[in-house]
């Protein structure tokens, strides 16, 4: 037997996701809602002294930036196995850790990068010195694909599980802590004009190793969410 | 030894639980090229978790299935490529058309040309629909897009579950059809219906199970 | 090392061998903890700055450790489990998380005790404080996991798949010293060659340390047992066993 | 013909969404953790310094519970819808919007209620003045229910109105934020001591309303979506 | 005008529009009480919509339905507590037991002990299945589920969308004996079936759509 290679089904997979997504555009648009909520907010509702917006604005991207990526995590995998299309996916010759990291990345892409992309309007908002901002946008691009693996395979956990009381974030929060406390350390080194490379080093070491574990994790998580 | 005499499917005494009950137990089947296998037996006995045990999503307590003589576990993408689904729930995205649903479930497993897709849903008789996304199909419309699927895979082996359901009678008829020439194919089926099917020739065995 | 594992997988074997063993890991237990407090908390001298404050380290740094312990019991028998289907190995690694849990959260109570003197705060955000919570936060989510899940067969594997996942925190733990200078003490025990504490000072730590470590095993076994007569509960070599000899 | 009492259904709906949330007594806990977590968070990714914390415990205890809100408001109705239980209740003699008012109500007793129940824990955490914590519970008492109350107005309009459906859901940005914000600052005022009955009956003012109007506009969606 | 003489439910000139395409138009129909009407037609020819367009989850593009006389908008309520239906989905929550769901949507609209619900669930023979959520029973199980929920219900008029589906030939002959029952009491039934229900006495009209 013979079947299509994995680099067209990889861009099967992701073409179909972000063709849904962007279907479904308002339910892609939350976490973004959310991320620019919080970060108006945190002026709005503060006393807005610069110096203090400045002094959180680390925690405040990125503590968005997780809290938007869990927010997104719920529906990942759930309406695929509700529908049966999963089924379809694990019934395929491709293997499914493949497919599932296809639609990570889709999800990555609606979700991680336009926080990327964000980060320097938030970050004027929060009054956060321009020379950081630059550390700041590739710690998070480096940081994002990892919550989002994380959420994924969490998320492939408990995707048969009726859902509510917050397992997921239970269960997410724990993994993707250490992430949150290197990419906040970046911002914070970069205002302080430190070098940052040993932290981006460290990020990029993560997502590296996220990377290459990840998929296997969902698609055994997947597997005994299907049985 | 994947001649057309030779066993490809065959399931060893299958034994499965599900909470304090045992469905089945010393399950055990063989089935050649152009062989159909009926499955049959009251509601709940076992029969679409038999065809899951068959098609590797789920694990038997004991048991193993071989697919052309090797484990399922050892060739599964070999197999895979090679079987086609049918479950009770038609697997579509509700927000595509039948035409988007089946180009990428099939794309997965076979090149095919946009002729092959139209080719298969105007046999089913879908080509009104196209634009409609499968949403708002009817449920009789949804159970040909899946058999739509079935006919382009080119799957070798189908497992049918309960393929008759919300189907009118030309439907039915069209199952029944489509059965025959795959196992003039040299196809193999796993047919689970409750009704008797129209499979005139080829050769046709039953499995009672509960 | 096969035949080994699955006959030790077998509940009625591991029954009888917990069985004959419980009652011996318990009373060692008890005598070393007992000589341990007895030797800490009066024979060993005060520290010279900490005054007797510092004596809550002889319950403090064992149950840290049987915290960090426990989770890589759980983590080796949930492998275990899905490498081999062991029934066995789950229902250990089920039994093992509370354990851990309270273990961790003695590690934390003690800790922070320790701290309001000695940082004049019940909590700092520091690397090591927080990752020992990450772990208390694991565990509860091993737990929520396995209550979530109806069907015991797919709760063990998806609780074991979990607890894998978050052994990446067990070496944050036990480096974060190391790799972020900490307000944490930083290893006074564990270096090898000369530790830096006096023997007088050390031994009854130790000593402390091997007691928990038997509590902790006494208590997996008894709680494992327990687990059996959940999942046996209608096999039939259980029901002879209890009618033979009592739980 | 006769049919039992709004009461009674209203309970109904109520504890089978209860139910449906918490299959375990235990699971009941998973709310109040998250919220721990997400407390932790901030110390975390910022300088962990009281007087900093202490800056901006409001603005972290007011974005968690609006996290709380959006996490599952998405998939409110969504489940419900998708398996046909939804036609059901719209088949029922009972209201529709007194069933999905309950729904709503079960929601807010999973993410609002624990969020106001912790927020001494979680205050304590980020070193808020005790002084200001009761005054914060309230404003908390008061906000929460119109957050989910807007979440649902939101699902409910994504569910049906399926394509960009969700981008109507920016149109409750209004409603919330100024909720965050007074509410943030009630908080924020508590600690310096100030008189926060103005900002309370606002926010009073505001959940009357929200409960008067969200239920029948729900419904109105609800039925357009079942069409 | 209630007596069981009388025409209770009634449609006039109902037409319904999908799209670009007119799934039916100007039809009309009465129903007494102790009448079947079984309404057949191919896959996709507007079946399912008409029987939602008649319990009011659907508006006609024009037309009325009349319950006792009364048009539906103006006495929903009244309407609904006195119509079950059944449609293509089983409305159950996956992860309730078959009894928690009965339990939660009859007390919805009527007032029963437990007693009958386990009478019901007895009747489509689920008693074995009590503790199973509603996700792991299998797909004739769930419809049986349904079939419990008419029964129990009490309702006058039924609405049933091929309640034939999935199940086995037992539960076949059950659903035509409940049919059957149920008209002798004066019930209503809306049938929608591809295949030839049993329903020996009683009065049977069919509506012959697209
Ligand atoms: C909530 C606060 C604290 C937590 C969560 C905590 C946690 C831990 C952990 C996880 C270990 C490692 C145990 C091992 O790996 O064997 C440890 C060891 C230790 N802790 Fe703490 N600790 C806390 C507070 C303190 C305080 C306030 C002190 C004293 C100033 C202290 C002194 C020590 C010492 C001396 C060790 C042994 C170091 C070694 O040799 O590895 N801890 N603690
Ligand atoms: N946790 C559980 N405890 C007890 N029984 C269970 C559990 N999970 C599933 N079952 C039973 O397992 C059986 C699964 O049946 P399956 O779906 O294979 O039946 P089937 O033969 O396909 O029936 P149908 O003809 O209705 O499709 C059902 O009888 C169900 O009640
Ligand atoms: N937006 C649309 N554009 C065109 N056609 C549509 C649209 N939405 C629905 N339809 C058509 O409306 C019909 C709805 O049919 P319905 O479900 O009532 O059929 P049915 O008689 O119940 O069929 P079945 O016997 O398969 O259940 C389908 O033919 C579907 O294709
Ligand atoms: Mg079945
Ligand atoms: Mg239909």
């Amino acid at each position: 037997m013979e079947w299509p290679g994995l680099g067209s089904a990889f861009w099967l997979q992701l073409t179909r996701d972000l063709r849904l997504a962007f279907r479904h555009i308002g339910q892609a648009a939350n976490p973004l809602m959310f991320f620019v909520m919080v970060t108006t907010l945190f002026p709005l509702a503060l006393s807005p002294a610069p110096e203090l917006l400045e002094a959180i604005a680390p925690g405040v991207i990125w503590v968005s930036a997780l809290l938007a990526s869990l927010l997104a995590a719920e529906s990942l995998f759930r309406q695929d196995v509700e529908d049966g299309t999963m089924e379809q996916l694990a019934l395929s010759p491709q293997p499914l850790s493949l497919l599932l990291l296809a639609k990570t990345t889709s999800h990555w892409l609606m979700t991680g990068l336009p926080l990327v992309l964000m980060a320097p309007v938030v970050g004027h908002a929060l009054f956060l010195p321009t020379e950081a901002i630059p550390a700041t946008m590739l710690a998070l691009l480096l940081a994002t694909p990892v919550l989002s693996l994380a959420g994924a395979v969490m998320a492939a956990l408990t995707v048969g599980l009726r859902r509510g009381g917050g397992l997921l974030s239970l269960l997410i929060l724990p993994v993707v802590m250490p992430v949150l406390i290197f990419g906040a350390r970046a911002t914070d080194m970069a205002m302080q004009a430190l070098d940052v490379s040993g932290v981006m080093y460290l990020l990029a070491a993560v997502l590296l190793l996220a990377i290459s574990l990840a998929p296997a994790g969902m698609a055994a998580a997947m597997r005994i969410s299907l049985d | 030894m994947a001649e057309d005499t030779a066993v490809l499917l065959e399931g060893k005494d299958l034994e499965l639980w599900r909470g304090e009950t045992r469905l089945f137990s010393r399950v055990s089947f063989q089935l050649k090229a152009g062989e159909l296998l009926h499955i049959v037996g009251p509601n709940g006995c076992g029969k679409t978790s038999l065809l899951r045990v068959l098609c590797g999503l789920t694990l038997p307590e004991t048991g193993e299935v071989y697919w052309q003589g090797k484990k399922l576990a050892r060739n599964r993408a070999n197999f895979h490529a090679s079987t086609c689904y049918l479950g009770h729930r038609e697997s579509l995205k509700a927000d595509l058309t039948a035409e988007e649903n089946l180009v990428f479930q099939l794309g997965l497993r076979c090149w095919l040309s946009p002729a092959d897709i139209h080719g298969a849903l105007e046999r089913v008789g879908l080509t009104g629909r196209r634009t409609v996304p499968a949403r708002s199909l009817s449920a009789g419309q949804k159970r040909r897009v899946s058999l739509a699927r079935a006919l382009a895979s080119g799957a070798k082996l189908w497992i049918l579950d309960e393929p008759y359901t919300n189907l009118d009678v030309a439907g039915r008829e069209l199952v029944d059809q489509m059965m025959s020439e795959h196992l003039g194919r040299d196809g193999l089926v796993l047919l689970v219906a409750h009704q008797a099917h129209g499979v005139a020739d080829g050769v046709r065995r039953r499995l009672e199970l509960g | 090392m096969w035949e080994f594992i699955h006959k030790l997988g077998s509940p009625p074997h591991f029954w009888r061998l917990s069985g004959t063993l419980v009652p011996w890991f318990g009373w060692f237990a008890l005598v070393l903890i007992a000589v341990g407090t007895v030797g800490g908390l009066w024979i060993a001298p005060e520290d010279y700055q900490q005054a007797d404050a510092f004596r809550i380290i002889y319950f403090h740094v064992p149950s840290a450790w049987l915290s960090q312990f426990g989770y890589v019991v759980m983590a080796a028998a949930a492998v275990v489990g899905l490498a081999w289907r062991i029934k066995l190995a789950h229902a250990v690694a089920a039994a093992c998380a509370p354990i851990g849990a309270s273990f961790t959260v003695v590690a934390l109570a003690t800790g922070s005790i320790w701290g309001k003197p000695m940082w004049g705060a019940w909590w700092v955000w520091d690397a090591r404080l927080t990752s020992t919570l990450v772990l208390l936060f694991l565990y509860f989510g091993y737990m929520a996991l396995r209550a979530a899940i109806d069907d015991e067969n797919r709760a063990d594997r998806a609780s074991a798949l979990l607890a894998i996942i978050g052994v990446i925190n067990i070496p944050i733990i036990k480096y974060s010293v190391e790799w972020w200078n900490t307000l944490h003490q930083p290893a006074t025990i564990s270096k090898l060659g000369k530790p830096s504490m006096e023997p007088a000072m050390l031994v009854p730590l130790l000593i402390m340390w091997l007691g928990f470590t038997f509590f902790f095993f006494a208590i997996l076994m008894i709680r494992t047992r327990a687990e059996i007569i959940a999942r046996e509960r209608n096999k039939k070599w259980l029901r002879d066993v209890i009618d033979k000899d009592g739980v």
